[in-house]
């Protein structure tokens, strides 16, 4: 029943079809929402009554550290179908959402210090939420260097796939130690989003940055795995015939 | 040692590809209980991937390898524990003694070691005069009759030997020989990964990888 | 409200407008790379195509 | 099954106490890293008291980290990881077994050497007794994960420094938790709640790391 399942609907070729006419509908989507988000977030939400102007970043910073979070568990269910169910495109998804998620970590996290310098006086402050993208960036990393050194497509796929879910148990740990040794050394207490209730004007600006993140992930995922998915059945006749068509 | 039970080993149409390339296809054969099957060929043709596929550490990208006509895939553990596999390492840990070795290597089979057991399967590979010599300090040769020795351990019908004569003098290869005809008198069955060949038995099969002799 | 003040936001526009532009800069990585290996794997499969004998 | 795990944990030991250096290199490293950091931050009594628990602890997860990366190299150069494969032996109590093994004679000697180094440094009494109480409950933790990354990495060659990166993320909860313990009894706060919290965190180890290493050890012999 899987096995069928997989066969028709998982096939790295009917994903292949498949995500590229699905691809133009994310595309609009993003620069639909990555529009509104981009400009309502910069010139229409009202300035922050105590950061001034300076809030402005969080339509950046927000959205990447939020997306880079959720790409963690996408890796993580996606190794979890590499290893139990074999899914090939699941394993492709694996490693392609790793290198975006290592960008949108690096982009929280250049966001987070440059907003720290107008706010904190300072480019870096350990504070938890910072500290917690920081490891997150090194688990990406690891995961990333691991695969890079091995040869062999199916050993790359399964030993990633062990680090993505040995990661993911330990991120919740790592995360909650990661706040109490905050707490625990008294470090500064200024919360970036300690504001209890954020204005429509302010908010929706952000939930469209949000989506335009996760929007472009898919885009870019796409890409990625198509490109994977033609080099790994460069032998069947179909990877020809499906480039005929391709732009 | 007893009699084993009748086992048969069946492959069917086995591939094994690396990097959008075969390094073997379409390999078919089927063993019983007395047979020998030598795999030939040369350098790099396959012989060590596919005797290691057999030996359930690889899965094979196409075709099937039944053990009593379950497929190992599904029944691997069971399967892994009718087997001895015995590569192109020894398995041995050099800081140990001849004798600590098969010890080890009996708890690793969950045998109770015996210490009469272990001395008479050292003495059928000829290592007595250096059994309580730490491995480190032993010849390539010494190392393979070591090899050898485990397989004496502990009856088990199917014998998976990467290339054992290397390093093995005349002796050693007459020692081998013998072991092999007994194991396969006995109903077990053997996959040998050899350049030369050795003395006929009785129900040898070959095949060979690689192009040259198709 | 002027050109000038909407480039300053507050005296924050330094900070703003990197944050901004690192953003544009990692998104248009991210998409040159991936658009940039498609034509790579494209022409690689082209060439495995036009090898003459592909029995596979 | 008992009787065989415990020989094969015997012959372990043995093998670890006949290559001295494969102990004693370790212990050696700990000592000496600790030893730098009053060289490199001068003598001042209190400042030592305030940063030993990080050094101490610092040191000795580098000090873990350096030897557990070989816990499978030289079972994998002696083919000895096919036999662990094949044996009838749970793959995951093997591990167990090898993990057990290499904290007796790896981390054990750390903690026996760690009070003296906790005198070099100014620690109390209350202070000793917390360090070596963390370092017992931490210690297994850090084996018990860094054999994942070993794993993982057997049958790669020149991985150098592959193994800090993959390992020393998920050596953070361990850290903070080890050093946190030592500066609330540096305050003289109550213990006892960290200890079990680590004690947790080995629980939590122990239920997972040893079945993630057996399949990491199943993908690591194909190469």
């Amino acid at each position: 029943m899987l096995h069928w399942f997989n066969q028709k609907f998982l096939s790295p070729k009917t994903f292949y079809t498949t995500s590229s006419s699905l691809l133009p509908w994310f595309i609009a989507a993003f620069v639909l929402c990555f529009g509104y988000g981009l400009i309502a977030g910069l010139f229409f939400a009202p300035a922050d009554y105590q950061q001034g102007d300076g809030f402005r970043i969080i339509y950046v910073h927000v959205p990447s550290a939020f997306a880079a979070m959720a790409i963690y568990s996408v890796m993580a269910v996606s190794a979890v179908l590499t290893l139990v169910f074999r899914i090939k495109i699941a394993a492709i998804c694996m490693s392609c959402s790793a290198q975006i998620g290592a960008w949108f970590t690096f982009l929280a996290l250049v966001t987070g210090s440059i907003w720290g310098k107008p706010m904190w006086g300072t480019w870096w402050i350990w504070d938890a939420r910072l500290t917690s993208v920081l490891i997150l960036l090194f688990l990406y990393l690891g995961f990333i260097a691991l695969q890079s050194v091995i040869t062999d497509q199916q050993n790359r796929d399964r030993a990633g796939a062990i680090v993505a879910i040995v990661g993911v148990i330990n991120l919740p740990i790592i995360h909650y130690s990661v706040i109490w040794w905050n707490t625990l050394h008294q470090g500064p207490t200024i919360s970036q989003f300690a504001t209890p209730s954020i204005a429509p004007s302010m908010l929706y600006p952000l939930l469209a940055m949000i989506a335009a993140f996760l929007f472009f992930y898919a885009v870019i995922l796409i890409l990625c795995m198509q490109n994977q998915i033609l080099l790994r059945e460069i032998k069947s006749q179909w990877t020809k015939e499906v480039l005929c068509y391709d732009y | 040692m007893h009699s084993l039970q009748p086992n048969k080993l069946t492959i069917d149409n086995l591939a094994f590809e690396r990097n959008n390339q075969f390094l073997f296809r379409e390999i078919n054969f089927a063993l019983q209980a007395g047979d020998l099957l030598q795999v030939r060929g040369a350098n790099g043709s396959g012989k060590s991937t596919l005797l290691r596929m057999l030996a359930g550490f690889i899965e094979p990208q196409g075709g099937t390898i039944l053990w009593q006509d379950k497929s190992i895939c599904q029944h691997r553990d069971a399967y892994q524990q009718q087997l001895h596999y015995l590569g192109h390492h020894n398995g041995i840990k050099h800081s140990l003694t001849v004798y600590e070795n098969l010890q080890l290597h009996a708890a690793l089979m969950t045998n109770k070691p015996e210490p009469n057991h272990l001395k008479t399967a050292i003495k059928q590979v000829d290592l007595t005069h250096v059994s309580h010599t730490q491995a480190i300090h032993l010849s390539a040769g010494q190392l393979r009759r070591l090899g050898l020795a485990r397989l004496l351990l502990h009856p088990i019908p199917l014998w998976i030997l990467d290339e054992p004569t290397t390093a093995l003098d005349a002796d050693g290869q007459a020692l081998l020989g013998h072991l092999l005809k007994q194991h396969l008198t006995n109903g077990g069955m053997a996959i040998i990964a050899t350049h030369q060949t050795l003395a006929i038995l009785h129900n040898t099969k070959t095949i060979y990888l690689g192009e040259q002799h198709v | 409200m002027t050109i000038n003040q909407l480039i300053d936001m507050g005296g924050y526009g330094a900070y703003i407008w990197t944050t901004y532009a690192i953003t544009l800069l990692v998104f248009g990585i991210n998409l040159f790379t991936s658009i940039h290996e498609k034509r790579r794997v494209k022409k690689m499969i082209q060439q495995y195509w036009a090898q003459p004998s592909k029995l596979t | 099954m008992f009787s065989s795990l415990f020989t094969i944990m015997r012959h372990e030991i043995l093998m670890t106490m006949r290559q001295a250096f494969s102990w004693l290199t370790p212990l050696l490293f700990f000592v000496i890293v600790v030893c730098l950091f009053p060289l490199a931050l001068g003598p001042d009594t209190d400042l030592l008291n305030k940063v030993a628990p990080a050094i101490i602890w610092v040191a000795a997860l580098l000090a873990i980290l350096m030897s557990i990366g070989n816990i499978f190299r030289s079972d994998a150069e002696e083919g000895y990881l096919d036999l662990l494969l094949l044996s009838p032996v749970p793959l995951t109590l093997l591990v167990l077994c090898k993990v057990f093994s290499h904290w007796m004679t790896n981390c054990l000697p750390l903690i026996l050497i760690s009070p003296l180094l906790g005198l070099l440094l100014h620690l109390n009494a209350h202070e000793e007794y917390a360090l070596i109480i963390t370092l017992l409950l931490g210690t297994p933790v850090l084996s018990l994960l860094g054999a994942i990354g070993a794993a993982l990495i057997v049958g790669i060659r020149g991985h150098g420094l592959l193994l800090p990166i993959l390992i020393m993320p998920l050596y953070i909860p361990v850290l903070i938790f080890g050093t946190g313990t030592m500066m609330a009894a540096n305050a003289n706060l109550p213990i006892n709640g960290y200890f079990a919290i680590m004690g947790a965190l080995i629980l939590l180890s122990l239920a997972s790391a040893p079945l993630l290493t057996g399949l990491a050890l199943r993908i690591g012999v194909n190469q």
